[in-house]
């Protein structure tokens, strides 16, 4: 029989985030199928069945459930590497589990790809079996002051006046940090943080402090909980600022377009893919169909995500042309994917000799018209115009 | 009772002997999360097996003695044994903080003031930039060593350590309910006032027997620190936490000393079982069937699973 | 300084209600005082004060001198005053043996000590045969001699009891009698609550009688079964053609 | 500023209406059986998914639904008490709490194989929109689930206190067995108190979906503010999950806009315990 | 009216009762006396229906009432008195007494019991609004026996209901005990005061370690050596 590689994919299977977590895993598992099966894709190992250099070895995945549980990620990877003998392992989307599975990678010297923790910290750990094919949160947080400076050299809006919103976990704090960060060194003026706890029952008070701050821009951070219940209050309280501009997350969540109805158009959110990208890059409606044919859900930032780090891995094993974990390391460092070659509007895949980190990374920037996210920023990427302002609720 | 004595030593040996059998680390790391809820367990079991103040809050505890263990460590370099010592010493001051004027509230009123501080305590580590905040702390990895408490090639000395807190939290426990202390517990949980007109301070009491939870608890705390390496609030102060250390206690035998022993050989192992092998596709399975497995034992055997372990013994 | 526990001018109010007005007596120690009055006269109440579960309104309680009135119910019980509630309090889910252990512990912190205590006390109280039973499986009238032990075993100077002879019929009342005499002659002051006038009268040293809050009447018992207030409020009109038939 | 503070108060008092209505049931059959049902905001979600699924596959607009979400949800809660909570009735407070627990994970893993992990949300209801009352918006969906609360309390108080069940209930919470020689069929009262206490948990689902997004874990976090809400009230007080209701909205949103969000349910904690360190059994306990 | 036949009753696996039988007529007092512990109140619980007999039968009115519930019975026109109050406390005592008459609808009816109760124990009416858990031992005694006249029994269950009461009250209860009777009230008593009881009452069981020792007229079981002897110890 063939040969199987296997590979340990541990996300959030149950509890609270498990709509993502199984996002996340239908990613995987389309990248997996795609590098087994034979497709006319230009993308690594997707012609030919199988890892050629690896006698058209075949991927397996093994999937692992963390729970949103550091221990559990921790005692999941264990579990992986040495009961299945994985070969590597992906994962874990949320940083703080990302943090301790990764510990575990490096104890045992095994290949650790993360595909979307974006918790700055986690590469300046300068762990020696860590990879992170994603941008974190810092550069992120720039790109939003970029398309900001972009569009005021483009239309001449003044949009100079910024509040922060965010949860206050890891996620959202560390974004606001950054933010902070950027606002300064581009210019911009802050005129106030909300920092709120996840999960709330109303954040009417929060929206309430928004507005006495009146800020033309809001950079909101949160997941799809927070994400759609601030869009509710934002209505029920007539808050419209010039512009929403969202950091990702629970915004572009496949869930949050399809809760809110027309009340999800406009928001503007950072995103690290987008479907219309394909009229740029054909490539990417393939996958994103094949994605929608299997799981019946649109693909998304996240699931492209998942897919591209299980592609990047895949590429290595095959270079390494064997499944000895120093060889995957060392290839690994050698990835070098061009950007036509990815389903991500990235300039490719090239990990940083010392943290690991994917230097190539880039955000865009899409809004939801229609009911659809479209590329609006960078221009050169952009599918439709930017609406801008955000138009108030009163006219819709 | 020669022979629960014969049982019981040949228990401590099989758990000394498993990892000789058992390489994996998988299975270390199960037992290793066993024999941590089953100290935790003894902790919750002396507030609210013996003296029946049901708490909520233990994860307090959990998290400071964490926290302690790791701001000192990362902070100040200060070594985690010593972290652990004042860990304990942080937590019961909590313990007397909280449990003074918490210790006049009865029954649910109390159970819920106890979910309250805990919510409260990790309200204040999920803001206090000092400890880290939201992100919580990375532990500085130090050299492999007892005296470092960490250890990278194996878990071994984290099971060994974990085993010895263990037969430590039993030894607490059993020098309790064989002493004053665990009849007086066990008067207060029985009626209050009956016990206060034969001269016993309840409220003194009851403070001793939360101190002695919380440093339990907390020990644990400082173990899982060094164990996982990073710690947030999310993770170390979870009310979570605090109701399965209760499960645990219940499913083996409230105010027993094995029984959150075996709730822990028990629960933790349910938990781990049923989450990987029906978890993965996210269905809901997993839970149906731990739901259903709760509801029955407690149905079934409300006085918990103690009693059969015990015939079997004497 | 014979007087172990003095009632000075001892007031209790519950809202518009005074349920003890200005009620002073004094105890002697190793005397048998009988407290009897109407339902709702206040003796629980009185009771109460006494071992600090209720705060007195105004007055003071001096025991050996020394004034009680603020102490909590566990310092009064330190310092030498047992007490047996009205409505059983007992712990139901433990043993015969243990109920009157934690007693014992008062006194005796080690649990072989304690034990031996608490066996004979029980012995006292002819629980011998019932160590192991639960509390709970006890009738009313067990669980509250099981109570008088428990307050027995803290080793107290002064017992309050209130109404432990409830519920007996004569020849048990006989037998509790023979106990609280036994429990005189080595050295403890009680203080009797009682409807069971067979109970009281042979063998109270003093009377004190409340009516609505007030003591109506004080003094060995011939002196208040012919008092006319206490007849007239407590005893009522049968109660002495009653004992002539008894007693004939 | 006024007027942000006026919208503030506002806000915080529809909350509050809200959080008294879901802990309404709670603080009912914990009154009646000195249970703590920890599956409570379980129960919501069930009635959210309801309402959420007569509006997608019959079109029915949450408040038509609501009755019949009501007799479901009372049956649901008959069912529960017969199957689940009669075997424990007379097992020690923690078995009890246990089998809530259990019960509370069942009915999670249960939404999690029907309906998926996935957030839902009624887009569109009757009682969408705002009305703006010089210059304070007020969300008609708080507005209507805040009708509900009240008019919910209303019938609740006068059941029990006018009626002859209301009074048998009383007396079942007291002292079962001291009830059934009074001629009363606990048994009956406990199943109903669960079957109201259940409904009205459904009533609180159904008007909470006109606004609220729903998924199999939503129960969570109004399940922990309704445990505060019947506890700061004082347990089994119906009273005083009214007032601990709209307190507890009040200091949340409140505290939530003058101080820091982050420490919004820090205040509504620290408020429960400031209160119950004065008075221990609640603002209405006994 | 009430048939006991050779019924055991059981606490867990213990049985306390063992082959009792005895019975009430109408319009008669029934005295069950015997020492501490010797099973009386089992056996009221037995007929009230909150001990289901192991063996044996219960019958009241020619129905066989063994295995209904308590619930039911008290439909029938029985009513307990039972030991140790068992009030509802936090209750005042004015809801006490009206669930005394819970089955009944008829609001006047409701408050002739009442006043009739009231008219027994006086007290009772200054304190119709005090919690049932605040009231005196022996006020509580009252509301005990109050409300086990508000629901007009045809048949009353009374366990030991002198019990904490001061003796002119006792006197009290014992002429309201043939009072009731006399308006047609079936009435089994349990009392301690042996003497007390035997006289008022028409006939007497002896009750010993859950066996009946002896029975009779209340005179005749007042005069036997056995009475005497164990229990008024001349
Ligand atoms: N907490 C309270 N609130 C209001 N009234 C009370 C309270 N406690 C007692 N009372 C009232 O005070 C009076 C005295 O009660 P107490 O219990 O002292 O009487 P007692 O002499 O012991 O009577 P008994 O012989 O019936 O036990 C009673 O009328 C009672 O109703
Ligand atoms: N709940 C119980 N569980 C176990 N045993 C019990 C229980 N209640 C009573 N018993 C036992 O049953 C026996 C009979 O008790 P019962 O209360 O019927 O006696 P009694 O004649 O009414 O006594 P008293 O005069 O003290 O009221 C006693 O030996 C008692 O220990
Ligand atoms: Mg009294
Ligand atoms: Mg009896």
């Amino acid at each position: 029989a063939q040969e199987e590689i296997k590979i340990g994919v541990i996300y959030p299977l149950t509890g609270p985030l498990a709509s993502t977590g199984q996002v996340l895993l239908e990613g995987v598992k389309l990248a997996a199928e795609i590098v087994n099966g034979n497709y006319n894709l230009n993308m690594p190992l997707a012609k030919g069945e199988g890892l050629p250099k690896l006698k058209g070895a075949k991927i397996k995945i093994i999937p692992g459930d963390h729970q949103g549980k550091p221990e559990v990620g921790m005692a999941e990877a264990e579990r992986l590497i040495t009961q299945e003998k994985v070969v590597a392992i992906l994962g874990c989307y949320n940083s703080s589990v990302t943090a301790t599975a990764s510990q575990a990678t490096e104890r045992y010297g095994i290949p650790f790809v993360n595909e979307s923790s974006t918790s700055p910290t986690l590469t300046d750990r300068g762990f020696k079996w860590f990879f992170r094919t994603t941008p974190h949160d810092g550069l992120f947080s720039e790109n939003f002051f970029m398309f900001l400076r972009d569009l005021s050299k483009k239309k001449k809006v003044g949009a100079n006046t910024i509040a922060l919103f965010a949860e206050n976990t890891l996620f959202g704090s560390d974004s606001v940090k950054y933010q902070t960060k950027y606002a300064e060194k581009y210019g911009f003026k802050l005129v106030g943080t909300v920092l709120y706890p996840a999960k709330s029952t109303q954040l009417t008070s929060e929206v309430q402090k928004l507005k006495g701050m009146n800020p033309k821009v809001v950079m909101q951070t949160a997941y799809i909980a927070d994400a759609i219940l601030s869009m509710k209050t934002y209505r029920e309280l007539n808050f419209a600022p010039e512009a929403i501009l969202a950091n990702d997350a629970g915004f572009i969540d496949p869930e949050f377009v399809k809760s809110l109805g027309k009340d999800a158009n406009y928001i503007l959110s950072r995103e690290v893919w987008a479907k219309d990208l394909a009229k740029k890059k054909p490539m990417i409606k393939i996958v994103a169909d094949m994605f929608e044919k299997r799981t019946g859900k649109h693909m998304d930032g996240t699931s492209s995500r998942a897919f591209t780090a299980m592609i990047v891995l895949a590429d290595a094993i095959n270079r390494a042309g064997s499944t000895e974990p120093a060889k995957i390391q060392e290839a690994l460092l050698k990835t070098n994917i061009k950007a036509d070659q990815l389903v991500m509007p990235w300039d490719g895949v090239k990990f940083d000799p010392k943290t690991h980190q994917n230097m190539l990374g880039k955000g865009i920037i899409v809004q939801v018209q229609n009911g659809e996210y479209v590329t609006v920023w960078p221009f050169n990427l952009a599918t439709k115009q930017i609406v801008w302002p955000f138009p108030k609720w009163e006219g819709r | 009772m020669k022979k629960g004595l014969v049982i019981l030593l040949v228990f401590f040996a099989a758990l000394v002997i498993y990892p000789f059998i058992f390489k994996n680390p998988f299975p270390r790391h199960l037992l290793i999360m066993i024999m941590l809820y089953g100290t935790m367990g003894i902790g919750w079991n002396i507030i609210g097996g013996y003296a029946g103040q049901v708490s909520f809050g233990n994860a307090a505890f959990f998290g400071v003695g964490a926290y302690t263990t790791a701001i000192l460590l990362s902070k100040y370099g200060i070594n985690p044994w010593i972290g652990m010592l004042l860990g304990c010493f942080f937590s019961s001051l909590v313990a007397v903080i909280v449990g003074y004027p918490c210790f006049r509230l009865r029954g649910h009123y109390f159970a819920i003031a106890t979910i309250a501080v805990g919510e409260i305590v990790q309200i204040l580590f999920t803001n206090w930039e000092y400890a880290g905040a939201a992100v919580g702390i990375y532990i500085p990895i130090l050299e492999e060593s007892f005296f470092n408490f960490q250890f990278h090639t194996t878990k071994l000395p984290y099971y060994y350590i974990v085993l010895a807190m263990l037969a430590f939290a039993l030894l607490v426990c059993y020098a309790v309910e064989k002493s004053r202390l665990g009849y007086y517990f066990r008067a207060i949980k029985d009626d209050p006032e009956g016990a206060r007109s034969l001269g016993i301070n309840i409220q003194n009491y009851k403070l001793v027997a939360f101190i002695l939870s919380a440093i339990l608890t907390s020990v644990c705390g400082t173990f899982y620190a060094m164990y996982v390496l990073y710690i947030h609030p999310a993770n170390t102060i979870d009310l979570w936490l605090s109701i399965h250390l209760c499960i645990i206690a219940l499913i083996g035998g409230l105010g027993k000393i094995f029984g959150p022993v075996i709730g822990a050989f028990i629960f933790i192992p349910l938990t781990e079982f049923t989450r990987v092998y029906l978890g993965s596709e996210g269905q809901g399975i997993d839970l149906i069937i731990y739901a259903l497995i709760i509801i029955l034992l407690a149905t079934l055997r409300p006085q918990g699973l103690w009693g059969i372990f015990a015939k079997s013994s004497s | 300084m014979n007087e172990i526990l003095v009632i000075d001018n001892v007031t209790k109010r519950f809202g518009g209600l005074i349920a003890n007005s200005n009620i002073s007596f004094a105890v002697e120690r190793g005397k048998i005082i009988g407290l009897i009055g109407p339902n709702g006269a206040g003796k629980t109440t009185l009771f109460n004060c006494i071992s600090c579960y209720y705060s007195a309104d105004g007055g003071k309680i001096l025991y050996e001198g020394k004034d009680i009135t603020r102490e909590t119910p566990d310092g009064i019980c330190r310092m030498g005053i047992g007490q047996t509630f009205q409505i059983v309090r007992i712990f139901r889910e433990m043993t015969v043996l243990e109920n009157i252990m934690i007693g014992a512990f008062l006194r005796n912190p080690g649990r072989k000590k304690a034990e031996e205590k608490a066996s004979e006390v029980a012995a006292l109280f002819g629980f011998s045969e019932k160590l192991d039973l639960k509390a709970s499986s006890l009738t009313i009238s067990e669980q509250k001699r099981l109570e008088v032990a428990r307050a027995m075993a803290t080793g107290p100077k002064v017992l309050l009891l209130d109404e432990m002879m409830a519920g007996l019929n004569i020849h048990e009342i006989r037998e509790a009698i023979d106990l609280v005499l036994k429990l005189r002659e080595s050295g403890i002051t009680l203080i009797l609550v009682e409807h069971v006038m067979e109970g009281v009268m042979p063998i109270a040293d003093k009377v004190v009688v409340l009516d609505d809050g007030e003591k109506i009447a004080e003094g060995t018992p011939d002196e208040v079964v012919y008092n006319d207030r206490v007849i007239q409020a407590y005893f009522g009109d049968k109660y002495h053609a009653k004992r002539r038939k008894n007693t004939a | 500023m006024e007027g942000v503070l006026a919208q503030t108060l506002a806000s915080g008092l529809l909350i509050g209406f809200v959080y008294a209505l879901v802990a309404v049931g709670l603080t009912m059959i914990f009154g009646v059986m000195d249970i703590v049902n920890f599956a409570h905001g379980e129960y919501l979600m069930i009635s959210m998914y309801f309402s959420y699924w007569f509006f997608i596959l019959f079109g029915m607009d949450p408040l038509y639904s609501l009755p019949a979400i009501t007799l479901i949800m009372f049956g649901i809660g008959i069912i529960t008490y017969y199957i689940a909570i009669r075997p424990i009735i007379n097992a020690p407070m923690l078995s009890q709490i246990f089998v809530t627990f259990g019960l509370l994970i069942f009915l999670r893993g249960v939404a999690q194989f029907l309906w998926k992990v996935d957030y839902r949300m009624i887009p569109e209801t009757l009682a969408s929109g705002n009305i703006n009352l010089a210059g304070i918006y007020i969300g008609r969906p708080q507005l209507v689930a805040a009708v509900g609360a009240i008019l919910c309390y209303g019938v609740i108080l006068w059941f029990l206190k006018n009626t002859k069940t209301g009074m048998a209930l009383e007396a079942v919470a007291e002292d079962k067995e001291a009830a059934r020689l009074m001629g009363i069929n606990s048994n009956r009262m406990f199943a109903l108190s669960w079957g109201i206490g259940i409904a009205t948990v459904g009533i609180a689902g159904v008007l909470l979906s006109t606004f609220f997004y729903v998924f199999p874990e939503v129960g969570g976090a109004f399940c922990l503010i309704a445990f505060v809400v019947v506890a700061l009230g004082g347990f089994g007080s119906v009273v005083g999950a009214f007032l601990a209701g709209i307190i507890v909205g009040l200091v949340e949103v409140v505290s939530g806009y003058l101080i820091d969000p982050s420490f919004k349910f820090m205040f509504v904690l620290a408020l429960y315990l400031a209160v119950v360190f004065i008075r221990p059994q609640g603002l209405m306990g006994k | 009216m009430l048939n006991v036949e050779k019924i055991q009753l059981k606490y867990g696996n213990i049985p306390v009762i063992h082959d009792v039988t005895f019975r009430v007529e109408k319009g008669e007092i029934v005295a069950l006396v015997g020492g501490n512990g010797n099973g009386k109140s089992s056996i009221l619980r037995g007929v009230a229906g909150l001990l289901t007999p192991s063996l044996g039968t219960v019958s009241f009115e020619g129905r066989d009432i063994t295995k209904t519930q308590a619930f039911d019975i008290v439909s029938l026109g029985i009513s307990l008195v039972p030991e140790g109050r068992r009030l509802f406390p936090s209750l005042s005592v004015y809801k006490n007494l009206r669930l005394g008459a819970y089955l009944t609808d008829d609001g006047k009816e409701i408050e002739k019991r009442m006043d009739y109760v009231y008219s027994i124990f006086p007290t009772l009416k200054e304190r119709k609004d005090q919690r049932a858990s605040t009231l005196s031992g022996g006020e509580q005694q009252m509301v005990a026996i109050g409300r086990g006249l508000m629901s007009q029994p045809k048949l009353l269950l009374l366990d030991e209901p002198s019990w904490g009461i001061a003796p002119k009250l006792v006197d009290k209860i014992f002429e309201v005990i043939r009072e009731i009777r006399n308006n047609g009230v079936t009435i089994l008593l349990v009392e301690q005061d042996v003497q007390e009881a035997l006289e008022a009452c028409d006939r007497a069981y002896v009750i010993q370690t859950g066996r009946v020792v002896m029975e009779g007229t209340g005179r005749d079981v007042l005069n036997s050596e056995l009475i005497q002897k164990a229990f008024l110890g001349l």
